[in-house]
């Protein structure tokens, strides 16, 4: 255990103004803001955002340049998003991290598998892994053709030689109809990978990691559950014994194994009562 | 009730899952208090609901827990460590936190800790712990319906420490513990408004180390029970002057962000060598010696 | 009472001497307010009377002092800087303040500010403003006495802030200073003994700032009378902060050991550019504006 | 003003053991002890001693190796040099420092007055001047022979050529007789110097201040003042607007002018009264 994975110092709330927001679908919105501490985050990494007088919520990094411009993809869900959305340039938001780990970095042949914003951090992922990857496959699901997020931005990040880019709609308004898991057997049953990535939401990642599992490739899936804290304090993130604002968010299959009868099916409420995840 | 060390996790710290319990046992910890339970499931504040300062951190977290009913569960589990299991309670009255405690010691914890000193929610915590009379009540009301330890958290935000200690062991506590957070609160000034959704929380960390020592050893010389040290316990040498300060185990909370669970280790670690060092055989002979002129 | 700027020299840093003084008005003090000052000379402890925490300072120097009529020199010479002087008064009795506070007026001070929470001498400072009854009978003989304001120093060691804010405006406080440094020990493991000379001294310093605007945040709303924030005050964030909270005006002390006389033209500075930036016109506009929702 | 005069990280106490004692007169002994912190002290530096349970004293430094092995000079004056005196070998002190200013180090023809453990810093700052001076002559003042402090000390630090160590006793048991200033106008008269450094009773410095001032030498001297915090908070120490803690110990005779009516003169007592010096 290092010490350096206890380090608090990106804790304390700065406060910045938001530099641009772009709509990137009718529920997806962009916004960048400049932050010195976040500016090497790595992919997989979170902040927390503070809506002053509203919430404070975890949000992947979507992407951090060295000059401290850093992006986060904010999908309207409740409150917190929704005040977030009606944010305009100029606005005053605060942020605490970088916090906690991040995929790591593997070289050959890799499968992402993302659905919604959750294929935020993968976009971010890819732009890390683009020299290093001999192939990448990119599974991008959403529910119809409009929510289908960073399908360019994925595009421009890695040579097309390489790399192929697979959408799934629910209603089949684009690409391959059904769940991004669908196509992903039929891929592990073709292809040998080295490494398969995936966010989005919690049952698509379990199917993910059965279908993993069942063919043997190694797999790290990035978990969100309720943050406070998110420096390990709280314990209002726990799954298992773990802290996912800590010990995660990104997790491998060993630990997937360790928490199976959670991962999927179960998570904490705001009153530390296990709930089945909707 | 024994410890294996004077070391002990802080109430609310990773305390709602028996599973988070059992990796600060593995990190050492010579007792684990649970978070802070009451009778029915409380959500806590909205976020923010932690602040950092420049050496501490202020949180206003709304006691959140599932209440006591879902707990037991928690309990049972965390009974199977090896260390002793204290269960800490709040309530809304004195029968409230006579029923939760009961509970918990029906559930199989080896003490409770009553959370007479939460200073950011209503009518519990330190409400009660800063009014004698309410206090003697519940303290009372816990000891004749648990027949376990009953440890009593103290508020460091009353005029007078001694009196709130005395009446609690008057009524019966077998333990104090202190402290519990400072009140205080940070205002952001680009905004000018207060961080926490609740404004106002408690300080924990470094930055109340020597607040809390001085209420140690202000307590000491009254009560003879013992106290267990906690606030803004960080390394060995903190827990030593703890220890001589009066305290008998202390308890770490903050701390474990920096450090993680072996914390409890590295600190037991520094306090024996202390011991054998200064050619002593056990913290009991060095608990409360800063006294001795 | 004006000032030029809202910070102000907090009572016992570099305040026996009127040349002294002279620096720090010369660093940029819009008020300077003297070290305590009681009827009779006090050597105060002795050594050690201060020993430094990790982020903050415990002093317990013990109002070293030459008494009034010997002081009165000093302060005939430090009411020729052109800002406001503010003298530090203590006592032993309702008389001896209001005795103290009449020559101090007499010989030419703009205001008094009572130090009624000093945490480390018996039978004043704190003893007194944390017992509603004496410390209202204090305020009243005083003001019966002079025809100058009359702060009112709060000891951040008391179960209810409010209540104490609330007697001291009441017997007419003109304003009210939050806060005196916060009841701590320091105790060394090596020889398992308390530092200061007298044990117990009083935190000041960065550490006890979430607690100090805490106490000027929750007095705002139920007192009338400017509040003069006080406490581990070390640049411009740290003041607006605590004008945001309801401080008029600020005192600093503590930060003075790091940053020099010259910290005060930096914080205003600091705090002119904020409220230009803000576009507020003076500070008035921003006192509590924390408080708006 | 540089914010680093202002740093105080040295200002936390930490505990040492005493290392060796040596009786250097009957009312003088040395102490060394470890303390990282001040292996860089400069001459005329001090630090604040903590004797546990007794007091904390402020003592000139007499030597910082770069080792970390520092020493002191203490003369038993009262309770609390008392108590320094009786301890031994092995035993816990408590050390704060080094604090305050320190004699800048001249080049050329230097004078040196130094009476009592005033000869300390003296002794400290030869050796940092050894190499850089072309003549040293150092004037060292006692009651009686057997009171004269670090002669030897003195005679190995700077080459023989260039040095001339001139004693002075009140009882003419060794040297000339008289106060340590008897030899300082004849010396001035003869010779030009660069530099006078002076440390020593308030009395003998002023006396020699006066006749620099005539002769129109420059010269710092290091003065002595009730020392508390010793990090410019508590005002003990302050002679005219000067803290003597932070801004001294060491003043040049530009300063000393400010304060004419101090120097020599009065002192504050523990209570801050002004009362003369004895
Ligand atoms: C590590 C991590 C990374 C995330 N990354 C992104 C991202 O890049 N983009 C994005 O749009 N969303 C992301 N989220 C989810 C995002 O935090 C929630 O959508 C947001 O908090 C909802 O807040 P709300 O007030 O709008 O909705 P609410 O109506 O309050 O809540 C909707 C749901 O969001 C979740 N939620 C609410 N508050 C929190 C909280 N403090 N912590 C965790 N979950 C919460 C709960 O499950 C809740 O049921 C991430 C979450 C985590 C844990
Ligand atoms: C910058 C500085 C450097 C010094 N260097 C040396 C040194 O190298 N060797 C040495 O022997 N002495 C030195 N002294 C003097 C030494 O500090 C005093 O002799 C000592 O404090 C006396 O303490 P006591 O309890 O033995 O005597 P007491 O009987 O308590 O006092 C005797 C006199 O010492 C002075 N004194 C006492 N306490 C303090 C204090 N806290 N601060 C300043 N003066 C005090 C007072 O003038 C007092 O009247 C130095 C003093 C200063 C300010
Ligand atoms: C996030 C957080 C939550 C806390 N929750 C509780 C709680 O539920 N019950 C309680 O008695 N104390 C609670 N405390 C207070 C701690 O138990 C402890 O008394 C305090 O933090 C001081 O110790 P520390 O400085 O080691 O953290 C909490 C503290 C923190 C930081
Ligand atoms: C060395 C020292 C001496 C003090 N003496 C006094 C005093 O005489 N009277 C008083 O009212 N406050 C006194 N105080 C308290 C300060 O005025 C102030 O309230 C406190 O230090 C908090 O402010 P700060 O953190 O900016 O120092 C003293 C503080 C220190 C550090
Ligand atoms: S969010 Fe608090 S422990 Fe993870
Ligand atoms: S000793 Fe305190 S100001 Fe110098």
């Amino acid at each position: 255990m290092k010490l350096s994975a206890y380090r608090i110092a990106t804790n304390t709330l700065r406060t910045t103004r938001i530099l641009s927001v772009k709509t990137e679908s009718p529920t997806v919105r962009t916004f960048t803001f400049k932050d010195r501490q976040c500016a090497n985050a790595k992919p997989g990494q979170f902040l927390m955002l503070w809506i002053p007088g509203v919430d404070e919520i975890p949000l992947s990094i979507l992407d951090a340049k060295e000059n401290g411009i850093i992006s986060v993809a904010i999908k309207k869900v409740g409150e917190a998003t929704q005040a977030l959305h009606n944010k305009k340039v100029g606005e005053i938001i605060g942020i605490r991290g970088p916090f906690g780990n991040s995929f790591t970095l593997k070289e050959g042949r890799i499968l992402m598998v993302s659905g919604g914003t959750g294929t935020a951090p993968m976009l971010f992922l890819s732009k890390k892994l683009a020299s290093r990857v001999t192939r990448l496959i990119s599974v991008i699901g959403a529910k119809t053709r409009d929510e289908l997020l960073f399908m360019n931005g994925m595009k421009k990040t890695v040579d097309k030689e390489k790399t192929q880019i697979i959408a799934t709609t629910e209603d089949g308004s684009y690409g391959i109809k059904g769940l991004a898991t669908t196509p992903v057997e039929r891929l592990l049953e073709k292809e040998k990978f080295d490494m398969i990535y995936t966010c989005g939401p919690e049952q698509m990642m379990r199917k993910v990691f059965d279908l993993a599992e069942k063919y043997g490739v190694a797999l790290e899936a990035s978990l969100e559950r309720l943050m406070r804290c998110a420096v390990g304090l709280c314990g209002s993130c726990v799954i298992g014994g773990y802290c996912v604002c800590k010990e995660g968010p990104v997790f491998t299959a060993e630990q997937l194994r360790e928490v199976k009868n959670e991962f999927g099916v179960s998570k904490r409420d705001f009153d530390g009562r296990k709930i089945p995840l909707e | 009730m024994r410890l294996a060390n004077p070391t002990m996790l802080a109430s609310g710290i990773l305390g709602l899952s028996a599973e988070s319990l059992g990796n600060i046992v593995k990190g050492g910890a010579g007792a684990i208090v649970t978070k802070s339970v009451g009778l029915k499931p409380r959500k806590g504040y909205s976020n923010p609901t932690i602040v950092q300062t420049s050496c501490g951190l202020i949180n206003a977290v709304g006691l959140p827990n599932p209440g006591i009913n879902e707990f037991v569960k928690e309990i049972r589990e965390a009974k199977n460590f090896n260390v002793p299991l204290i269960v800490s309670v709040y309530g809304f009255s004195a029968e409230e936190y006579a029923k939760v405690a009961k509970k918990a010691v029906d559930a199989g914890a080896d003490a409770v800790e009553l959370n007479v000193s939460c200073p950011h929610v209503r009518e519990t915590g330190s409400e009660i712990g800063q009014n004698p009379e309410v206090l003697a009540e519940v303290v009372r009301k816990v000891k004749a319906s648990v027949p376990k330890p009953v440890l009593v958290k103290l508020s460091p935000n009353v005029t007078d420490m001694v009196e709130i200690a005395e009446v609690a062991t008057e009524a019966g506590a077998d333990a104090l513990t202190a402290i519990n957070t400072v009140k205080a609160i940070a205002i952001d000034p680009e905004t000018a408004m207060p961080i926490l959704s609740n404004k106002i929380g408690g300080l924990s960390g470094t930055a109340i180390k020597p607040i809390a020592i001085r209420c140690v050893y202000e307590i000491y010389e009254h009560v003879k029970v013992p106290i267990i040290g906690c606030g803004g316990i960080t390394n060995w040498q903190d827990a030593v002057e703890f220890i001589l300060a009066g305290a008998t185990a202390i308890q770490i909370g903050t701390a474990i962000a920096q450090k993680g669970p072996s914390v409890f280790k590295a600190v037991t670690r520094g306090i024996n060598a202390y011991l054998k060092r200064k050619g002593f055989k056990s913290v009991n002979e060095i608990v409360g010696l800063s006294h001795r002129n």
